[in-house]
């Protein structure tokens, strides 16, 4: 279906009647000391009447994660001593629409869909979640710099996993195409028929900005650069902050904590990140994981070889996050250039030109 | 060593089951043994030997235990004073109310190890993990061929699970057991020194027969370095290992060796097996 | 500007990196190298002379070095570190917490111009202020009158106002600790922060424990901030993490006297110290 | 957003007091028999210097209504120089917290030796009636977990 720009936010307050619409857009914070508003950051907020949609721009500084895989999640509750109880909590049960999230961000959760949902165990909040989840994903329009998901096998135009796929038209570009990919698309499109401008063919040419040289086998290889010297190298500027580790859209890790009111409490889990000392320090203080190196080392090797040995595919889609909002900037597109270049067996690292040992 | 995991899809992973504490010992200065019930008195869950438990204190923290033993109706586990979260468990007594969560992980690999001679070390608090495969060789001995088992403790106060160690097992038909300390004391008249030598110094014949081995990650280095010395083989060389855990069901990320979790994955694995990962352990 | 054009900094630089190298005395030099981008430059560690040859000098310079002193605390030799002004009030602040050994430091100074970052407008130290070598003519310092404008215009809003804008700012936070980890100042070898088993900071990222890190670090740090920006720069949720610091520094200079950080004094911290003539409200 | 002001509302105050001044300051007043408002809980530390600035923090957030922290007269520190650090760190605290919106009448320093009981009496009744005509404190306050479980209803953030 073709759906006019000019009707994006009546479509919207269609599809929020029954269901949450999480859409990009920038948060505004008061601010009086500097004479009203200052443009906050961009990202998925629930629609609201009138709301500003940022379909096209840059991505949003934090992935849509946090509506399948929340910052904090309740677990359950419980009180100690003698009237000892646990009360299992449920996510709430109600519809959400992630609308516009880009390929990338979809690929990302086909990927934490695995995790969440095969290997033995199902994870019941997620999975909770998931089933009331839409997926309205907007083909990119204009890729950031630091985009590089096509040179992870993406394709910046299309998301298979999502249940609506939109693209700008390709004869207008004040005109959206709207296709299902599934029932629940299907559903979503019944719902907008009346704006309906009839068929129209999408504009899906779309290529990332930065193309970079990628070992289409860099998961074997790096399996076997686990000693590499270029670990060394290249860990070096990291601060070790958690920056990327929130920002990225597949990073699924958690850490599962308490919290007290007198003999009542509340267990709770919430994103934790492997470039925190906490992360793999063990009772006693011994730490497998002792310095950046090793750390930093396990987040890339996650990224781009144990994720494919475990579940198939690369777990790093390319979004670029990461390398936009480093401190360090620090690039893993960057990383996997120098790792498809380099010597699986060298002894030393450098990286001047021609030095190469 | 990969093993299906019963399927949870009905019930919440995540969450524990309350139940209770119904004994508590003092095995070493700072190691007890709990005993663990459902509140309605049944057994929480039936785990293989090697397999982990989930054990939370609620308002503390939770951890995951290994299972040292079970009975018709209870699970027991040992569990060493180390830091905060242990030293609130060793503050329990007998009623106290914990939430239990698992069984985790795989386990002992006990079709391979059936019909072989089956060679058991331990040290300090690792022995925990291999008492229950050596409990589970006793009550099936007809399966298992000759059985040693080889503990080292700091000390003779160290000395976890005494009764069963210096009394009841060496009873065991067809059974050895050598018995270590790091430090002599006046009322040890037994072998002083560590494990590793130890091993070396019994002389273990590696035809035929298979190792589990537990213990403080340097002992578990050495010792697998002396039992090669001695000629056995990397796939015959069992360990269970241990890394900081949260969920226990292979979700959170943290206890990885390369692709592998240890919470599902593991704990058990052979010397060839950890060959294979990368050295982060 | 007068004296050295960019690029003869730069040529002095890798020049003075490889003498430093050539010495044997010195493991690695701190330094910035370029990125893809051209406006980017990330923090480098030059260990061999070829390497010193990507040492880079330019208006994209901005992130700090100094703190990579702290990566390894037991060091076999020294480390130099490519110094600005900023870097070197990080190196004295870090000095002065008895952080680091000057033993253990070469620091290569260079006269800075001001770089694409928000925070050099109202700089007033561009010379470094300590160093074993220095690299351009040093520049007339400017005494920036507007230090404390901002904090001055948000303290005129009223309570409600204040604790809205602060409670909003901090929702934003992501708990990542790149402010931490990024400021000098932040120096101890573990932070409260990591020890969250003690019960201090809780790990979800929503408010409450927001306010907690936030105004907790504010505090820590608020008498000894080298006011290098670092915090702000870092922070991929855009908090305004100076204006907490350098309300604490607008008030010390209120009522105990003009005060400034990470110069080359012995001068303790001011929550280290009293005087016996301090004012006094608690009668 | 307002709060229905109880008549029968009584504040929460929490009191750090030094082991060496305040707190025999607070014993002699009870001695007296003099009469002080119940609703100070009094929390004995070693120093006043002892009183960690996070301790005000968390204070607020787990219901206090206003914090005082009272000590030894500077000079009269039992371990000499403890007040004057405290001196400097909490003039600092109440303007950081005056400036992230808390009112500074809610958290307060005061003097008070051990033979000031009466001084004690009225610093706490005086604190007390400041803070009752404040009314509860909302700042800081970190929400009971089901209040958290619903705002944090309808998802991201």
């Amino acid at each position: 279906m073709t759906l006019a720009k000019k009707d994006l936010n009546k479509a919207l307050e269609i599809l929020s009647k029954d269901a949450v619409v999480f859409a990009p857009t920038f948060d505004m914070i008061e601010d009086p000391s500097e004479g009203g508003q200052t443009m906050g950051e961009k990202k998925f907020m629930p629609y609201k009447e009138g709301m500003f949609i940022a379909l096209d721009g840059p991505n949003t500084v934090k992935p849509p994660k946090d509506v399948l895989f929340p910052n904090v999640e309740k677990m359950y509750r419980y009180k100690t001593g003698e009237n000892a109880e646990i009360v299992e909590i449920f996510p709430e049960d109600t519809k959400k629409i992630l609308f516009g999230i880009r390929p990338c961000d979809a690929r990302s959760i086909e990927a934490m869909d695995k995790v969440f949902f095969t290997k033995d165990y199902v994870d019941s909040y997620y999975a909770k979640r998931r089933e009331n989840v839409v997926i309205v994903s907007m083909g990119c329009v204009e890729p950031e710099r630091t985009c590089f998901c096509d040179s992870m096998g993406l394709d910046p135009n299309n998301a298979p996993n999502a249940d609506v796929m939109m693209n700008v038209a390709k004869d207008s570009v004040d005109a959206f195409i709207l296709e299902a990919y599934t029932d629940k698309g299907k559903e979503l499109l019944e719902q907008l028929k009346d704006l309906d401008g009839g068929a129209g063919e999408a504009k899906r040419d779309v290529k990332c900005s930065l193309q970079i040289n990628k070992d289409p086998e860099l998961d074997k290889k790096l399996a076997g650069m686990f000693e590499h010297p270029i670990w060394d190298k290249i860990t070096k500027g990291c601060i070790g902050c958690g920056t990327c580790t929130f920002v990225c859209p597949t990073c699924y890790c958690f850490d599962i904590d308490n919290e007290n009111y007198g003999a009542e409490g509340c267990k709770y889990r919430c994103w934790d990140s492997c470039m925190f000392s906490d992360y793999t320090r063990m009772a006693g203080g011994a730490n497998p994981r002792p310095t950046k190196k090793e750390r930093l080392r396990n987040r890339y090797m996650h990224k781009l070889s144990y994720f494919n040995e475990r579940y198939g595919e690369t777990l790093c889609v390319g979004c670029g996050r990461c390398v936009a909002n480093c401190p360090s900037h620090l690039d893993i597109s960057e990383f996997i250039e120098k790792a498809t270049a380099a010597d699986p067996n060298a002894e030393t690292y450098t990286d001047a030109p021609g030095k190469e040992a | 060593m990969a093993v299906d995991h019963e399927c949870s899809c009905n019930k919440n992973p995540l969450v524990p089951s309350l139940c209770k504490v119904i004994d508590v010992k003092q095995e070493t200065p700072d190691i007890q043994t709990y005993t663990i019930q459902t509140l309605d008195g049944k057994k929480p869950f039936s785990p293989l030997p090697g397999q982990l438990a989930m054990i939370s204190l609620l308002g503390v923290g939770e951890a995951m235990f290994s299972i040292t033993a079970q009975g018709e109706d209870y699970i027991q586990s040992a569990i060493k004073r180390t830091g905060m979260l242990t030293d609130e468990f060793h503050q329990m007594q007998p009623g106290q109310v914990i939430g239990v969560r698992g069984p985790y992980g795989n386990h002992f690999p006990i079709d391979d190890l059936k019909g072989k001679d089956v060679l058991f070390i331990g040290g300090g608090v690792g022995i925990a993990p291999v008492r229950s495969m050596i409990r589970y060789a006793f009550e099936h001995r007809e399966d298992f061929g000759h059985i040693d088992i080889l503990y080292g403790a700091r000390s003779s106060a160290d000395i976890c699970f005494k009764q069963d160690c210096l009394e009841d097992w060496p009873k065991q038909p067809d059974t050895n057991v050598y018995i270590t300390t790091d430090v002599p004391s006046d009322d040890w008249d037994g072998h002083v020194g560590f494990v590793p030598p130890y091993i070396e110094e019994v002389g273990f014949k590696p035809e035929g027969k298979k190792v589990v081995l537990c213990g403080p990650p340097i002992m578990i280095k050495l010792g697998s370095a002396s039992l090669l010395k001695l000629g056995f083989a990397k796939e015959d060389i069992i360990t269970t290992l241990e890394l900081r855990m949260k969920c226990g069901i292979g979700k959170c990320g943290r206890c990885n060796i390369g692709s592998k979790f240890v919470c599902l994955d593991g704990p058990v694995f052979t010397l060839s097996e950890l060959d294979e990962l990368p050295d982060e352990k | 500007m007068a004296g050295l054009t960019e690029a003869q900094v730069q040529d002095r630089i890798r020049e003075e990196a490889k003498k430093a190298l050539a010495s044997g005395e010195v493991s690695a030099v701190v330094g910035w190298t370029s990125t893809r981008f051209e406006d980017k430059t990330k923090p480098y560690f030059a260990e061999t002379e070829a390497e010193c040859d990507l040492l880079v000098w330019n208006k994209y310079c901005i992130n700090g070095t100094g703190k990579f002193a702290l990566d390894d605390r037991y060091p076999e030799k020294k480390i130099a570190i490519i110094a600005r002004g900023c870097d070197s009030r990080a190196l004295n602040r870090m000095l002065r917490d008895k952080q680091l050994k000057r033993e253990n430091l070469y620091i290569i100074g260079v006269v800075c111009d001001g770089k694409e970052n928000a925070v050099c407008e109202g700089c007033q130290h561009k010379n470094p202020l300590t160093y074993d070598v220095l690299i351009g003519e040093p520049v007339e310092e400017q005494m920036n009158a507007e230090r404390f404008k901002e904090i001055e215009a948000f303290e005129k809003l009223t309570p409600d106002q204040r604790y809205e804008y602060w409670a909003k700012q901090y929702d934003k936070c992501i708990h990542c600790y790149a402010c931490r980890n990024a400021c000098p100042a932040c120096n101890c070898v573990e932070c409260y922060a990591d020890q969250y088993r003690t019960g201090w900071q809780g790990k979800a990222a929503d408010r409450e424990q927001n306010q907690v890190y936030g105004l907790t670090r504010a505090f820590h740090v608020g008498d000894r901030c080298i006011e290098c920006g670092e915090c702000e720069r870092v922070c991929p949720m855009n908090l305004p993490i100076m204006r907490q610091t350098k309300k604490m520094l607008k008030d010390i200079n209120d009522l105990f006297g003009d005060y400034e950080c990470g110069l080359p004094d012995d001068a303790m911290p001011v929550l280290g110290t009293y005087k016996l003539e301090d004012p006094d409200e608690f009668m | 957003m307002s709060i229905k002001k109880d008549d029968n509302w009584e504040p929460k105050i929490l009191a750090f007091c030094c082991n060496w001044c305040t707190y025999t300051g607070a014993d002699l007043a009870g001695l007296n028999r003099m009469k002080y408002p119940e609703n100070v809980r009094t929390i004995r530390v070693p120093c006043s210097s002892r009183v960690n600035p996070q301790f005000i923090l968390r204070a607020f957030q787990k219901g206090a209504d206003g914090v005082l922290v009272c000590g030894c007269h500077p000079g009269d520190c039992h371990y000499a120089t403890g007040n004057y650090f405290t001196r400097r760190r909490f003039m600092l605290m109440q303007r950081l917290l005056e400036y992230n919106g808390i009112d500074p009448k809610r958290f307060q320093a005061k003097w008070i030796s051990g033979s000031e009981a009466a001084k004690f009496r009225d610093t706490v009744t005086e604190v007390s009636a400041q803070i009752k005509a404040l009314g509860p404190n909302t700042k800081f306050v970190a929400p009971h977990y089901d209040n958290a479980l619903q705002a944090k209803e309808g998802g991201a953030e």
